[in-house]
């Protein structure tokens, strides 16, 4: 049993550490989030060329073929460089939608970085979940919260019954800004007035390809919040080490202390939850929406509290623009809010392991 | 235990109701929504605090000698309360009204209040405090800046931060070293310093809200007359501490109401896109709406107690820790109500122009600003509870 | 405006203090409580003749006539002193209760301490609201969770349709104990096989003289959980500075003195909550139900924390029989259960203040 | 990544399940509801180590050369975890087992391996460790019991407390000072020491749920043979060390599997009373099922850190946080999903015979015992964070 890294995954995590150090250091990563426009080209072609784009596609589809723990393992890498723009929308979660659509051609010029894309999933009044989306093949009406649809080629509707392939361009696509607190992920509402585009899937195959998509999404944004905890807690620990009050470095004084171990304490168990929920998702357990779900109730509620103890432990420090914290801060409220937050996923959970004998009821020793 | 108004309460009251509908501007609502340069919309606020001193609003709980209505703590609560019911724009020289001009009355000299307290009620002149430092944060007798005399002038060196509205402030209560030698806390002066003085230096902080209530002061060898010195020189941290004190004591006051205006608003929201049926939602709006009234009366309870009888005491970290780990919570629940819309901080799309996502990170300040948690809780600890200090 | 206790309250409240002080020192409540029998008559005559048993029941009616404010005040001493037995059943709830339905002469016997009373209230599944009872006024089927019955000369039983005093040794009547974790005050179930009974109240009168009662007990349980945690405060705070570890008195770490501090703010504010509950119900104020559920909702939570940190605080101490916390521990457990806990009260403040613009809706100022 | 058994590991799952389908005493799981004297659960609970010695099912971890089987880390864990899902009765020698055994297989002369280690796997000898004092609970460096070299003896004098199993303990670990000159944690010696000594009194501590789990030890002037130190003289800080580390990284192993059969239990129950539709609790439910998944994961990550080549680190603090506060938010959802019934400690109206109260009581002492939560977190902050000391 071995429940860490393999040789390679730890391989993978230095030269991403390294990489993300190098290419994208926090004062970067700053400039990008106030510019306006997170995604740097420079910076995801050579993304591309380390391999990134494609890397959980499989290899017959242009990507890497990698498993989905080697995704985990490098978007935790990316939420800790605070890593924006469309890499979690195109590659990740459109990616999967291709792919699982079979919309091989598509999912391999995302693989290679060629082409941008992103889905376009919910609708008015927050709606997300596949069953009930109104949206039909047709493609009319509007999608909403759309991750960097300003940078993408390709739009990836999911619709109730089909997954529908759009290039931006396309005539009956019209979109515009929706302001978030995150900078460094744009948002957009796209409103869609029966465009031409590709149907990928149709029916039931759609549904599961959307669903599919949506799992392993959830899980690598776990991942990412996990890294955005790791380096809210760096940042904290590294203050209360040296910011000094009564003569004292902070830290020494139990109430800012504790604060920091609980810090590490959420950031360990969601590593734990992610990782688990990528590894599930990955072998296809019995247990993998269990696991997604665990993983993300606890992310959901864990990288809001690391940012509530970390911008407490800088005191006025923590609550102006010039420290990093504020970015993860930001994120992390809009990775709670997306793919479910933790009320929407403890209610999943409850209905896996209180309602039925579920999949998440069987126990695994 | 009788919670009345007196007749003559009632009678404030509704003389205070009267005027706030005649004159609460009409265009504030939508106004505070919208992006403006921040000198408009103080040099607005300005004209509002004009109109509230022309009719004898500002400063009610000033002494009629130095131009207030001698109002008592309940009367002035009845203002800040009536004044929030209606969400009338707030007024711009909080900090004279509320802090530096009691400070001048108690301590100060007869010029001084001659040459001061006027234009403090009228808005003429704004003032902020100049008291943390970067490294004096919780530990404000570690403070550095430092005033050396020089002649009949103090010469005055050093750096503040987090001082509100030191952007817009035409003076500074400024607390300084007058004395090197002396141990931390004593050895300190107040001194009213004229922001125009050659060698002061406004930096706008910026917050995590992107906003900058805030400023950083630079003093580079600024000459401030002797006579400038409000109370006794090295007393300066007890009239500096008399200031906290009544602002811990009143900084809560108009929030229960301007919490409720914001959980009315919430429970429509709530109704209106049937998150209100969510069970779950319920609980966490209820408990909203509970510690709102928790705090309401624990203030009740603290102001009675200062009515019969007494100054504010160290209950005043109650009242701050309320206010501000409710606001917390509330806004948390305000997101979970909004769900993924929560998030936005503008756009068509956004709710209420975006403002649930700016006081959710607006928030996140108040544990910290004015004295964080911890500090209060060590206050309790010791001075209420008996415990040896932990710091 | 005065949110404080009159010169009379302020009386009753040292008066009360003494008395307590000195015929239930914590050595007498700790043995009543392990007895098996709380209900110490001497001390119920004594109680009596201080006129504490009519405190809140009119003059008219044979009590004191003092306002239900009084009553708090007296319900908190006898929270803090540990106080057991059938104070609360009988002249707090079987009093208000018989009061209430016109049982004037049965009240004025309960006023005098010369006969004790309960209320038979709830039933299989833990049913309680009058609304949902299944009991008629033919008094047939069981009563659980009543207390202090052991010690009853009187059953007042809340039927769905009426108030009804049943003597308990009446024909028709059995009952047995219902051992709980509390034991000062002690439980137990009561089967009615259609005894004789006087109907003291029919109908309308018998749900609002139900309800009136339910509002007013809950009330004055707000009070005596306040009491009981301002001393488990009290002993936790004297441990804190008299316990040394690592050379110092553990009051001196935060992560104690801040625990020390949360109970404080913790019992301020259900003290505040609980009195203004019984005002409001005293002045008969528009938002005497709102104010009710905020003291029940806030006491329920708070007493169960102050007990999770007077026991914490005293380390492994605070784990013994020997402590005194445990007995308040125990009791706030029991408080909490009854007649609603927090997620209950919590719910019908939702209902008043979000669903319709209720009686809590309006701002008093 | 693999979290699949190897064949090996299955296999021997299989036979340890297969073992206990067969043996596990049938009457147990009504017995442990009953009250029974303590004396009398306790010689039914060594016959069951008895009978799982005899099988070769006690101490799987210990070399074989001292009686065990050699286990990897990995085995000793299934072990566990298939005794607690089939509600096993637990081995009443848990302490020599886990702890003692151990301690004397590392630091142990031949001789006291010879006489201690066969007499513990069998339960012939009940063990208990004598290392909290009255005055030292937490800082557990302070101890004062001590023992005065004379001739070929210790006399040991002191009191300990919070003994597991002290009133039925055969043997002592215990830690006293033997160099009153030395530092805090430096001058203490471990001594293995005979019960039946005179001057040895023990007396139970009584619980707040009533139990007396615990005991006090008293030492008067008790005699023991300096063979009987254990290690190094004046090394005990190291000895009792490496024993509380085995402590904290064993004592969460079985627990996920004991909250998973509460949890299967309280939904059955919520499911029965139709309080699974009550969403408030849904959620408390689903946060607690989730917390034990969470500790799962977060105890393999541990495990699989300690086989792929280190020993338990400080990390076992997170295990001690995650299964105690786990635990009480689990007790305190169950008393929410009984309602009212939840307090009854027993007698025909209670809810599987009143065990929920009692589970809700004694999980108050998970956040004391074993460590604290505060030196828990002390521990994480300055030994895996590198802050300074806070105590």
């Amino acid at each position: 049993m071995r429940f860490d890294l393999s040789d390679e995954q730890q391989l993978l995590r230095s030269a991403a550490r390294e990489f993300l150090t190098k290419e994208l250091p926090m004062a970067e990563a700053r400039r990008l989030a106030d510019s306006g426009d997170p995604h740097d080209r420079r910076l995801w072609r050579a993304m591309a060329e380390q391999g990134w784009t494609g890397l959980a596609i499989a290899e017959a589809h242009g990507g890497c073929g990698l498993g989905l723990v080697d995704l985990a393992v490098l978007m935790e890498e990316m939420g800790r460089a605070l890593l924006g723009g469309p890499f979690f929308a195109s590659p990740v979660f459109a990616g999967t939608m291709l792919e699982a659509a079979g919309a091989y051609e598509e999912a391999a010029r995302v693989a290679s970085g060629e082409r941008v894309a992103t889905v376009a999933l919910v609708e008015e009044g927050g709606v997300w979940e596949p069953e009930k989306l109104g949206m039909t093949s047709g493609l009319a009406g509007r999608k909403l919260f759309v991750q960097e649809a300003a940078a993408a080629d390709l739009l990836v509707v999911a619709a109730r019954d089909a997954v529908v392939v759009v290039e931006r361009g396309a005539a009956g696509v019209e979109m515009g800004e929706m302001p978030g607190m995150d900078t460094t992920r744009r948002l957009s509402w796209v409103k869609l007035a029966g465009p031409a585009g590709k149907v990928a899937a149709r029916g039931a195959a759609a549904v599961a390809a959307i669903d599919r998509a949506i799992e392993v999404a959830t899980a690598a944004l776990c991942a990412e919040m996990t890294g955005g905890m790791q380096r809210v807690q760096d940042l904290a620990v590294q203050y209360a080490k040296t910011r000094k009050q009564f003569g004292q470095p902070i830290g020494k004084f139990q109430a800012v202390q504790h604060a920091c171990a609980d810090m590490w304490v959420m950031t360990e168990c969601s590593r734990a939850a992610a990782l688990y929920a990528a590894y599930a998702l990955d072998r296809g357990t019995a247990d993998a929406r269990f696991a997604v779900s665990v993983a993300k109730a606890y992310a959901s509620d864990a990288y809001r509290e690391c940012g509530n103890r970390g911008i407490q432990v800088h005191g006025g420090m923590g609550f102006t623009w010039d420290n990093d914290t504020h970015y993860y801060y930001k994120r992390a409220k809009a990775s709670e809010a997306a793919l479910g937050d933790a009320n929407y996923h403890r209610e999943r959970i409850a209905r896996l392991t209180l309602d039925e004998r579920g999949e998440g009821n069987e126990p695994r020793a | 235990m009788d919670l009345d108004l007196t007749a003559q309460e009632v009678a404030f009251r509704d003389e205070a109701r009267e005027w706030l509908a005649a004159n609460v501007p009409a265009d504030w609502a939508e106004r505070r929504r919208r992006d403006e340069p921040m000198e408009e919309r103080f040099a607005y606020l300005r004209r509002w605090q004009r109109r509230c001193f022309d009719a004898g609003w500002a400063g009610v709980h000033w002494p009629r000698e130095y131009g207030g209505r001698g109002a008592t703590l309940i009367e002035r609560l009845i203002v800040i309360e009536e004044m929030a019911r209606v969400g009338a724009p707030h007024l711009p020289g909080v900090i004279g009204l509320e802090m530096v001009g009691p400070t001048i009355i108690a301590f100060g000299t007869e010029a001084q209040k001659q040459r001061y307290l006027a234009k403090i009620l009228s808005g003429e002149e704004i003032w902020c405090q100049g008291f943390s430092e970067p490294n004096s944060g919780s530990d404000l007798a570690s403070l550095r800046a430092d005033a050396r005399l020089d002649g009949d002038h103090y010469v005055v060196n050093g750096q503040k931060v987090w001082t509100s509205y030191g952007w817009a402030a035409d003076w500074c209560e400024l607390l300084v070293r007058t004395d090197a030698g002396a141990a931390s806390h004593k050895g300190l002066t107040c001194l009213l310093v004229d922001m125009k003085s050659p060698g002061v230096t406004v930096k706008p902080l910026r917050q995590m809200t992107g906003e900058s209530e805030f400023a950083e002061l630079f003093f580079e060898n600024v000459r401030v007359p002797v006579e400038n010195a409000v109370g006794q020189v090295n007393d300066g941290w007890r009239v500096a501490l008399g200031t906290l004190m009544y602002e811990r004591a009143t900084l809560g006051a108009g929030m229960q109401v301007t919490f409720r205006r914001q959980y009315e608003r919430l429970a429509e929201i709530a109704r209106q896109t049937g998150k209100s049926g969510d069970a779950v939602l319920r609980q966490k709006l209820a408990q909203s709406r509970m510690e709102m009234e928790v705090m309401r009366l624990a203030q009740m309870r603290s102001v009675s107690r200062i009515v019969n009888g007494g100054v504010p005491g160290p209950e005043g970290s109650l009242q701050k820790i309320l206010w501000s780990e409710l606001n917390q919570r509330l806004q948390q629940t305000a997101m979970e109500v909004l769900g993924v819309y929560g998030q936005l901080a503008g756009g068509a799309e956004a709710v209420d122009g975006g403002q649930w996502a700016y006081a959710y990170l607006r928030a996140r300040g108040n544990t910290i600003e004015a004295g964080t948690s911890e500090i209060q809780r060590n206050i309790i600890g010791h001075f209420v509870l008996g415990l040896p200090r932990s710091y």
